[in-house]
């Protein structure tokens, strides 16, 4: 029993991270929109579980909070009042298979450099160890780590981003706003 | 300055207040008739007081030797807005008046005008107090003096009198 | 990018809040109407042509199907309207008597439509209790005439009988009590931000297309015009009353509103000038034992709850029943201008419109 | 002792099963408040008695009933057995999927709502104090000795925890709506999670009003210091910040007078029109679960969560009359009785408000609510800067 309880708990991550695969998978595989959005959900659910099993809550819950509580909300939103139902005569592929399969060679290409970087390369050990001020986090929650990150030491970094993100929106307003008229 | 009127909550207070208080009111009040404003009666164990002139279901009269009072002058069957009443006249040993055979009443097309009673020159009939008149069967609707006692009420109450 | 998607909903004819079977198709782009249409005829009876099959004594059990919540107006409009017709004198004392009642009824009309209209927009309460009001009139009716709704109160040439005895100590009393619940609803709704949200601008429509569509009662009053048929051509004894027209110029719901409440009062003061006046007499006509008519026709209008109750009879020689009877039903016109109302407007305005116009399906469908 | 993986997971389950059970008896008692609730203040009587009357197996539970209307307070209890009578009409009616509808996303939908309101319990502390209220006699077999917490989970991102897996509920909405594929629903649907999206900011902001003056994400802790530990000026922004949070916490729940998702005069009843049965009971408890939840965490942390006085007030108590007085201790008691009185307010509201337009909801929600909330976060990190 409690052999079994501790390697469930071990495996969590594993077990998530496939989830998460799974949930992507119908999101890509379903015909019918709203079940891709749902699928998207579940696999983000998932991707937060992994964070959890990671012990950062922080990130875990943030990223319930702002993909599963917002973004796909929105994504929901649009593709319930977009009537698709209309293109599932066409050809979903329409004659740029070879193109499409080029563009997922290159994309696995370059994800597989970055994975065989990150697990095997030169900085593989740095990086896969987490900082010593967090793992022996008597002294600060991951809460406070984040924010310690963000405040503090990128602050600057941050700061811009979030003003790509306010310049994006004002553009997005004004598309918005001149369509209209 | 507009939306600094947000902030006064009077307008939604005010309302709170009333309908705390009536809250208020009804739960700590052990007799319910002395709370202001109730008026709940509680129907199959309390019934309302119907008014004197309440219009319920048709009802014949009996005098007071027990003699059905109808004559047959169809002043009832004529005025009947839905022509629900069918009349057949006949006679009856010892009765010089004539005498209805059949007073048929179809419950179920009556509306509880009361034009029958005010045609009707002999006071035989009456519409009583009785308003529980939902019943199962469609026949139940269809009351006559004919094999059915249900149309007969002995006493008649005078339901108009002069204003005071 | 996106071609705009128009979506059409049936409101109705069964619909919480479609005030018995109206039906309202509308177009929605998003929530902002863009095309309404009331669709009416679910609650069709043909009332005209059957009371022309009936006697004129008979036809007024069809009038109290037709606006059954003022059913009292309805009898009075076809009770006047014979008269009118054949020449009859009512006596004082039943003209005081059937004012009384009508005010009454104009009373409850308007409670059942504060009520339906405020549990429209959210507000549950209100609806109970004006129905609490309304059940007291109701009790007033029975104690009259035997019936609460489908009153068949008054009769051609006066009334079928006097006021019971301790009628006119329950009419005081619920007098008494009366402006005290009017105050009550009003601290509800008057001031309530929220219902000021709901209602102020809401639905508009000016004077001039309220007259151009033949809208009549609170609505036309709403938008500024004083048009009052108890003061413009007095019927029973509103001639002999003391009251104002209450009138707005927002012509908006709320301005709506504020005008029904105050016709209320207005209606509160003529049933207790009717209580103290209360002239001793007969209360029926001589009339001839069977009305029959002359060639002859006659329209006669009252201000009922809604607003202009017209009857139109013609009488054929010889005969007991009309031969032509039509109603001008104010539910039926105002409903016209339901589209006016609402087009380019949310759909909520469209249930605060439907609300605001007070119909009545019986009445509009006949 | 250190527990072993296995305690804890039983313990935990235990503590689970309690508190679904509590919860689960506790909402269909509110549902019957709020008959009751809305009846008297419409100076009615609400739910009096079972269907069947005073003869056969109701009887005497009616016969019971109506012996209570005569006394006073305790009247109000007349009619309790209706909840049962709800749960098991909901439990047997029969189950109507519309032939139309995406089946599997119809039959998700009411878990999809459930179950977020549910584990949003998680993290919601019951019990004052950090010790055990209950210890399990050592004879016990796998939990012998181990405590009994008045919480399951104190993670020391509690808040955004509850917001987060709150924030799913939405979903249930939403895709209920769309499954139904009829007009009403769909609106419904579209409403609500377009409010509930946009209420969301105001309600953390407010919500983050205790969270800078403590600068603690943890349920316990926040609770705790936000009745002891502050000024007396952190009343202000508490106070703003408990009227703001209630009104987003209305909207979140889609109560009166935000309950546009289901404005019966407007679309029927919104997005569970088409539900019938147990679904649409899912909707329901998740609602009422909601609410409790608002309620919770407006009492703990406004209201002074355990502690007697509201707004941060109880610090000044503790340096009036000393921490060891027995005003000064925390109880349950507090803590239940404001959350009963808040759920009152829902119903109490509910009763005596109109709705607003889709539209003004939403300008009240972008267009008040967050510049209010921020300028009330600024007063709170003034606060927090000079006094603190």
């Amino acid at each position: 029993m409690e052999n079994l309880l501790i390697s469930l708990a071990q495996n969590l991550f594993p077990i998530f991270g496939l989830l998460a695969v799974g949930g992507a998978a119908l999101m890509v595989a379903s015909r019918q929109a709203v079940h891709s959005v749902l699928g998207f959900l579940f696999a983000m659910l998932c991707v937060a579980g992994c964070f959890l099993t990671l012990e950062a809550e922080f990130l875990g819950i943030a990223q319930l909070l702002v993909y599963a509580g917002g973004i796909v909300v929105l994504f929901l939103f649009v593709v319930m009042l977009v009537e698709l139902t209309k293109y599932k005569e066409k050809d979903i592929f329409q004659k740029q298979t070879k193109v499409a399969l080029l563009a997922v060679a290159g994309g696995l290409l370059v994800v597989g450099g970055a994975l065989r970087n990150a697990l095997f390369g030169p900085a593989a050990k740095e990086a896969l160890t987490l900082r010593p001020e967090i793992t022996n986090g008597a002294v600060l929650g991951n809460a406070q780590a984040v924010s310690r990150g963000l405040f503090a030491d990128f602050l600057l970094p941050f700061e811009i981003l979030s003003i790509i993100l306010l310049v994006a929106l004002v553009g997005a307003v004004v598309l918005a706003k001149t369509e209209r008229v | 300055m507009n939306w600094l009127k947000a902030f006064n909550p009077s307008d939604i207070a005010g309302g709170m207040k009333l309908t705390g208080k009536r809250f208020r009111q009804v739960l700590f009040t052990a007799n319910r008739r002395k709370v202001p404003m109730h008026f709940v009666a509680e129907y199959p164990e309390v019934k309302v007081k119907l008014a004197p002139r309440y219009r319920g279901r048709l009802t014949m009269i009996k005098d007071e030797q027990g003699e059905i009072k109808c004559v047959c002058c169809l002043a009832c069957e004529k005025i009947c807005p839905t022509q629900v009443i069918t009349i057949i006249k006949g006679k009856k040993e010892g009765r010089k008046m004539p005498f209805p055979t059949r007073y048929d009443f179809e419950m179920e097309r009556c509306i509880f005008c009361e034009f029958c009673v005010e045609s009707c020159g002999f006071d035989s009939i009456i519409l009583n107090h009785q308003f529980e008149l939902a019943t199962y069967n469609r026949e139940d609707f269809s009351l006559g003096m004919e094999g059915s006692e249900n149309m007969f009420e002995n006493s008649a109450v005078g339901k108009f009198s002069v204003a005071e | 990018m996106f071609k705009n998607e128009e979506m059409e909903i049936n409101l109705g004819p069964q619909h919480p809040s479609t005030h018995g079977v109206l039906r309202v198709k509308l177009r929605l782009d998003g929530e902002t109407v863009t095309h309404c249409e009331p669709i009416i005829g679910y609650l069709h009876r043909g009332v005209e042509k059957i009371c022309e099959d009936k006697t004129f004594f008979q036809g007024q059990v069809w009038t109290d199907r037709m606006d059954y919540v003022a059913a009292i107006s309805n009898n009075l409009g076809w009770a006047e309207s014979i008269e009118k017709l054949f020449g009859i004198e009512v006596p004082r004392r039943a003209r005081y008597i059937r004012t009384m009642l009508t005010e009454l009824n104009r009373i409850s009309s308007h409670l059942l439509w504060l009520g339906t209209h405020a549990l429209d927009i959210g507000a549950m309460t209100v609806f109970l209790y004006a129905f609490r009001e309304r059940e007291q009139i109701l009790d007033l009716f029975e104690a009259f005439c035997g019936a609460r709704l489908t009153t068949t109160a008054f009769r051609i040439g006066g009334l079928r009988e006097d006021l019971p005895p301790g009628f006119l100590k329950q009419a005081q009393a619920f007098q008494d009590r009366f402006l005290a619940c009017v105050d009550e609803y009003e601290t509800l709704l008057t001031e309530n931000r929220i219902w000021k949200k709901r209602t102020v601008g809401v639905a508009p429509i000016s004077a001039e297309d309220c007259i151009a569509y033949g809208v009549t009662g609170p609505v036309l009053r709403a938008a500024g015009v004083a048009f009052d048929i108890r003061k413009a051509f007095p019927y029973a004894a509103y001639d002999e009353m003391e009251f104002d027209v209450p009138t707005a110029t927002a012509a908006d719901t709320y301005a709506r509103y504020q005008v029904r409440v105050e016709e209320m009062r207005q209606s509160h003061r003529i049933v207790q000038q009717c209580i103290d006046k209360l002239p001793e007499g007969p209360v029926m006509a001589k009339l001839p034992k069977v009305l029959k008519s002359e060639v002859g026709e006659v329209y006669h209008a009252i201000e009922a709850p809604k607003g202009e109750l017209g009857y139109y009879l013609v009488g054929e020689k010889g005969s007991g029943n009309p031969y032509r009877f039509h109603v001008r039903a104010p539910s039926f016109v105002n409903l016209q201008a339901l589209p006016k109302m609402t087009e380019g407007k949310l759909l909520a305005d469209v249930i605060a419109a439907i609300g605001t116009l007070d119909v009545v399906l019986g009445e509009v469908d006949r | 002792m250190p527990m072993t993986l296995t305690q804890t997971v039983v313990m935990a389950l235990i503590q689970i099963v309690v508190l679904l059970a509590v919860i689960m008896a506790v909402v269909p008692i509110i549902t019957f408040a709020e008959r009751k609730v809305i009846g008297y203040v419409q100076v009615r009587l609400g739910a009096t008695r079972i269907a069947g009357g005073h003869v056969g197996i109701t009887g005497p539970i009616n016969r019971a009933m109506w012996a209570l209307g005569r006394v006073p307070v305790f009247s109000i209890l007349r009619g309790l057995p209706i909840f049962m009578a709800d749960g098991l009409k909901l439990l047997t009616k029969e189950d109507v999927i519309p032939e139309k509808a995406d089946k599997l996303v119809f039959i998700l939908a009411p878990a999809i709502c459930m179950v977020p309101a549910f584990a949003v319990f998680a993290a919601i502390t019951f019990f004052p104090g950090a010790e055990g209220l209950f210890t399990f006699p050592a004879s016990f077999p796998i939990v012998g000795g181990l405590k009994f917490m008045g919480f399951l989970t104190d993670i020391n991102v509690g808040l955004l925890y509850i917001l987060g897996v709150a924030s799913v509920g939405v979903y249930g909405i939403v895709l209920g709506g769309w499954a139904s594929n009829s007009k009403y629903p769909l609106l419904g649907g579209l409403r609500s999670a377009a409010q509930i999206v946009s209420y969301e900011v105001p309600l953390s902001m407010s919500l983050l009003v205790p969270v800078l003056l403590v600068g603690s994400l943890s349920f316990r802790e926040l609770s705790v210091k936000l009745a002891t530990e502050m000024p007396l000026v952190a009343a202000v922004p508490l106070f703003l910040g408990f009227f703001f949070y209630l009104t987003c916490g209305f909207a979140e729940t889609n109560r009166v007078p935000f309950d546009l998702a289901e404005a019966e005069t407007e679309l029927v009843s919104g997005f569970h029109t088409e539900y019938t049965g147990m679904k649409m009971g899912f909707f329901f408890l998740a609602e009422y679960a909601n609410m409790i939840v608002v309620s919770a965490i407006a009492a703990a942390f406004f209201l002074g969560g355990h502690y007697l006085l509201p707004f941060g007030l109880q610090s000044q108590l503790i340096h009036a009359l000393g921490a060891g007085h027995a005003l000064n201790q925390p109880s349950i008691l507090f803590f239940v009785g404001k959350v009963g009185f808040l759920l009152f307010v829902f119903l109490w509201i509910r009763a005596t408000l109109p709705r607003y337009r889709y539209d003004q909801l939403m300008h009240v929600g972008w267009k008040f609510l967050i510049p209010v909330t921020l300028v009330n976060l600024f007063i709170a990190a003034a606060i927090k800067f000079v006094w603190m």
